[in-house]
């Protein structure tokens, strides 16, 4: 087992001429993962690799019998790629691009919900579940097999954690990057119940960031539905107050976003919070008992 | 991106939403002709892009001729939090019987936009929200429909009792939804509105603020900006594809992602060193970026040591090598570099640098130890 | 039994305060429909009778529960008073205005959808179920409780319809008026649906008239799911061609909306259509063995 | 609402939908002159609001000055349909290599807004839905987003194989579905659109119809209204809340209620009479209208006998009576009237009659037997 894509999944890659989806195409198509189509308009009939390029994702879907998607379309097109994917059926959405526009994802999450489609990211890695299926464009080699699930909100401190987890033997059952913008598709409350429901998987680690209060809700869903242990690290302890922050966020969030508040909230859900990336692993280890 | 408040009640007024008479001034001199034209008494008002300027002295009413030129000499040049206030707006007093706080917003938990409202206008409303979070109503706007008239009157029904008061407020709320969707905004906030003397609703002070992601699609928004000379760099950075930030350290990191960026800068500190900036690359690989980034940090005289964190992904090592010669190549860099490559062809990029002299290590806490080292011995 | 409302509706009124709204708000009442409020922006704290008024629509709901509401507000300001409804949780909202931009019904749908609000109208007479409740501009007197379901895209047609049945001695479960407007809310499928499913109901009515296909859709229903005996009427039969209808209209219908066509439909659907309306009554009663 | 064709042209081009050059034109020397303008070959086309111009050849290629002149003084003053053409659309001739048919409208059945396209353009398209409906792609929009950039390319790719055109068409569908709802269309056709010569897509032909009921907001569209004088009389009557419609027979009909209007048309048909009009007086009782009505039906001069057929709901029959005796006491009436009245106050308006000489009966199929019989007596 394992969470949202394993060897069954189908995945096409919506803007797979260009630089970037061309090269992370072959990327996750090495490292095992089904990549059973492309989607350019204008380019149907052309290949990348030996990966098929469709004009829609309709077409592609009808040929291919896709079940996700990963977007890496400029931002000013990646709100329509999702509605195009979420159209065309497509369960699971993975939005790579960075820099969409918030309220292209504010308008898009009615839509979305309306078809049942999963959407992660946008501004994500992606995601991973070792020795099945990688869709994101994460480091495939630096994943291992295993029983921990990690999720977190930054894209290459990601890769440190899962750097740090598989050198100290602890391999994983899904890794994913929910994306760091201030409206995203999955996240951690979703994931902890997939988790918290995925036989693979004995321990979660949970990576945030200072801004919003994700990691306070995160905390109280912990405290309230997650059975199996959870640790947490909170990049920015050290970050300058006030950047990126109106006053309106906080006041909804009903705090200021610091990593000193999500620090406490984790404690009294009874999540450790490592200091340094190194500690993530021996605090794991600790609360699996080996 | 933040607006002043001149520039937001413009933007309403071009909404039709009914602002105070002001005019924006940049001398004493200006202030006195201003007043002149909208008859005392008159407020004068600091235009920084700071919150808390009430508190500061920024805000001063003027009821005679005297008062008013030492106001507006007070207020001219006066520091608030660190900026210095180069413009005020001098507007028509207003003479009003209430205060109310609307904003709009969004909201990442119900991932909408939200409005706000509260009849505790006119004090910091993040107070109101701490101390007296009832009095705050929230209502969440579904994206596909849009505010919609009935919503917009059951938010007036929160705050007035009068018919006539619900129904301009309506109008008003109605108003500010479509100027905070069509100008990309994030924030949106009249505080206080005010119910005037004659008894019709006023925005006496105004903020906004905006998405950054959209500002490619808001030129009119973009020709408001007002950088600062810090934010100027930050804002030339982004223009290159780079995430910076100046701070007062002495170590200049360089490193991809914001959150591996904010992790350097921890490690830094937890093993007793200073950052002197954030810096993110960003997701994509491209050797120019690297040179940029190289130049950006090595403008900063404060900057003893060089520590570049990268952990490739979609960015990928050797190119990021490659860069980091290439900036080598085209500038006298003096100063220590510690380079840290893991992930995509990390191999490859390592291979590449080995050819330098440049310190290479194998983890992050590796990397702060010798950077912080190597600032020490840096004169 | 009988279908959408019965003497458990509680009614509310948007719109109470003005001519029709406290007109029709009182008839309903002395018909014996249990009218719990009404609605009026300014005018909360008012009685219209002995109808207490309130500000908005989730003022009157919180306040006497109503699961149904009737509006009688002008054309510009229905397709919100509609929205306000639903999004107060109203199950069943009859929409007695007339003149409605289309665009705002359609715009309207999805949401309704969403919030599995039932619509009847615009442009209609309302329903009755004689005997327990009236929401609507019907003339109540003519309605008598039975056993024949109708339902009719025309409003006064209706009546004369109800009267033609009543006088016969051939009362009603439910009588549907459905509005005429090219979009609107329930239409004769779901009714065709409900009546099928409702014990009260042994024989259905359906009134239609030129234009659109709705008539032509009904006789497929029919003919697929409908067991009880239906006989129907088409408005129409000699009006003149080409009012009110444009090209695109009879292409998406593939269909030029004709009486001739709808005739031709129900007959091959075993459904008799009677050519007068006093026709109507002696039909249901062969159909009925009396 | 019908327009004219150069006046969709119109709309299309202020949405930078690409129309030909193009000249209206109320004479021969009209015409001339934009021929001058536009340089010849040009296309002289009737400007009537109904179908079938093609057929009755009012469209005609001109090469030469002297077609021109035939063209335009054989269509100028053409009778199309009952319609006579006193303005001809003198268009640049276009090139083109192939001919599509798109358009937009609103389905009763899905109750959304429709995409057609086709590539069988430049025909009457309800043959080809009747011949060859696979031929006509449709494509249902979702009111809460709109036609999106990624169905509006899923459309052009129906159509289109080159992505140059592709690009071109989504953008022109995009606009297309823009406009339509800008202005509370009913209908936006271009057929054909065509790829001209130089390769670009061009509307050559188009037809727009509004939704009478959002008229009310929409000025610029009811400016371009040019009413026949049959259809003067109809909207004249809407503006005073009745719909109109005449007829050739001489028993005028004055009824509340569409549905009803019809079945009483159809039984005085059944009967062996002939309607002069279908006359709707709506949902709201109000005295005002049935004088309005009687005026109305009075001044056809066709008119032998008046049956009123009238089933109070919201519309109270003693409104209907009253009303009936106000028109009665201000005009001289010299033929027939024929009162049926049931439902709401019924009884009291039958009392109110009862001071009249008006004949009353108990049902519809009376009413039109006896306004046939009187309408047959009457001079």
């Amino acid at each position: 087992m394992s969470i949202l894509i394993n060897s069954d999944t189908r995945l096409i890659v919506q803007g797979i001429t260009g630089r970037d989806g061309s090269f992370h195409a072959q990327k996750m198509k090495e490292y095992g993962t089904n990549v059973v189509g492309g989607v350019s308009p204008g380019k149907a009939g052309q290949k990348v690799g030996d990966i098929p390029v469709f004009n829609t994702v309709k077409d592609a879907v009808a040929a291919t019998k896709a079940n996700a998607t990963i977007i890496f379309v400029p931002p000013k097109f990646a709100a329509d790629a999702v509605y195009e994917a979420s159209e065309a059926g497509v369960e699971l959405v993975i939005t790579i691009t960075e820099g969409v526009p918030t309220l292209d994802m504010v308008k898009l999450m009615p839509y979305l919900k309306k078809n049942g489609t999963k959407v992660i990211g946008p501004n994500c890695p992606g995601l991973v579940t070792p020795g099945e299926a990688l869709a994101g464009i994460l480091p495939g080699n630096i994943f291992k097999k295993g029983n921990v699930g990690l999720m977190s909100r930054s894209g290459t401190l990601t890769y440190e954690m899962v750097n740090q987890l598989t050198t100290n033997g602890l391999g994983q059952s899904t890794c994913v990057g929910i994306g760091g913008d201030p409206v995203a598709g999955l996240y951690y409350e979703e994931l902890l119940e997939m988790f918290e429901n995925d036989p693979q998987t004995d321990a979660i680690v949970l990576i945030g960031e200072i801004g919003g209060d994700a990691e306070e809700r995160a905390a109280k869903y912990i405290k309230e539905k997650v059975t199996k242990p959870v640790v947490a690290f909170i990049a920015g302890q050290t970050a300058p107050p006030g950047k990126r922050m109106g006053h309106a966020g906080a006041i909804i969030s009903s705090g200021s976003g610091t990593a000193a508040e999500k620090i406490k909230a984790f404690e009294e859900a009874g999540v450790p919070v490592a200091k340094k990336p190194t500690e993530i692993p021996v605090l794991i280890k600790e609360r699996l008992g080996k | 991106m933040k607006i002043h408040e001149y520039q937001a009640k413009q933007i309403f007024a071009d909404y039709e939403i009914p602002v105070s008479d002001e005019i924006l001034c940049h001398s004493v001199k200006d202030v006195e002709k201003a007043a002149e034209k909208l008859g005392l008494p008159v407020v004068v008002k600091a235009q920084v892009l700071a919150g808390g300027r009430g508190k500061a002295g920024g805000v001063k009413l003027a009821k005679t001729k005297e008062e008013l030129v030492n106001a507006a000499n007070q207020i001219l040049g006066m520091d608030i939090k660190g900026y210095t206030v180069e413009k005020v707006l001098t507007a028509k007093a207003i003479s009003f019987t209430d205060e109310f706080y609307v904003g709009l917003t969004i909201d990442r938990n119900t991932k909408s936009v939200v409005f706000m409202a509260s009849s505790e206008g006119g004090v910091e409303i993040e107070e109101v929200a701490k101390d007296n979070p009832d009095a705050i109503h929230k209502f969440v706007i579904d994206a596909e429909i849009g505010l919609m008239p009935f919503q917009a009157r059951q938010i007036a029904f929160k705050l007035f009792d009068d018919i006539k008061l619900v129904r301009q407020g309506a109008d008003l709320f109605e108003k500010l939804y479509r100027l905070f969707i069509d100008t990309d905004a994030s924030l949106a906030e009249i505080n206080p509105l005010v119910i005037t003397a004659e008894g019709n609703l006023m925005a006496l002070d105004g903020k906004m603020n905006f998405d950054d992601n959209a500002l490619f699609r808001q030129p009119e928004v973009l020709e408001m900006r007002e950088p600062t000379e810090d934010e100027k760099t930050e804002i030339e950075a982004k223009e290159k594809g780079l995430s910076f930030i100046k701070l007062d350290g002495n170590i200049g990191c360089m490193v991809n992602g914001a959150g591996l960026a904010m992790a350097t800068m921890d490690i830094i500190k937890i093993y007793g060193g200073e950052p002197a900036n954030f810096l993110d690359i960003g997701g994509s690989s491209n050797p120019q970026k690297v040179i940029d980034a190289m130049n950006l940090l090595l403008a900063d005289k404060n900057v003893k040591a060089v520590m570049i964190n990268i952990f490739g992904g979609i960015t990928r090592c050797d190119d990021v090598a490659k860069g980091i010669i290439s900036a080598l190549e085209q500038m006298d860099v003096k100063i220590p570099i510690v380079v840290r490559l893991s992930g995509t062809n990390a191999a490859e990029g390592l291979e590449i640098l080995k050819k330098t002299n440049l310190v290479t290590v194998a983890s992050m806490g590796e990397a702060a130890e010798k950077a912080i080292e190597m600032a020490g011995q840096t004169v």
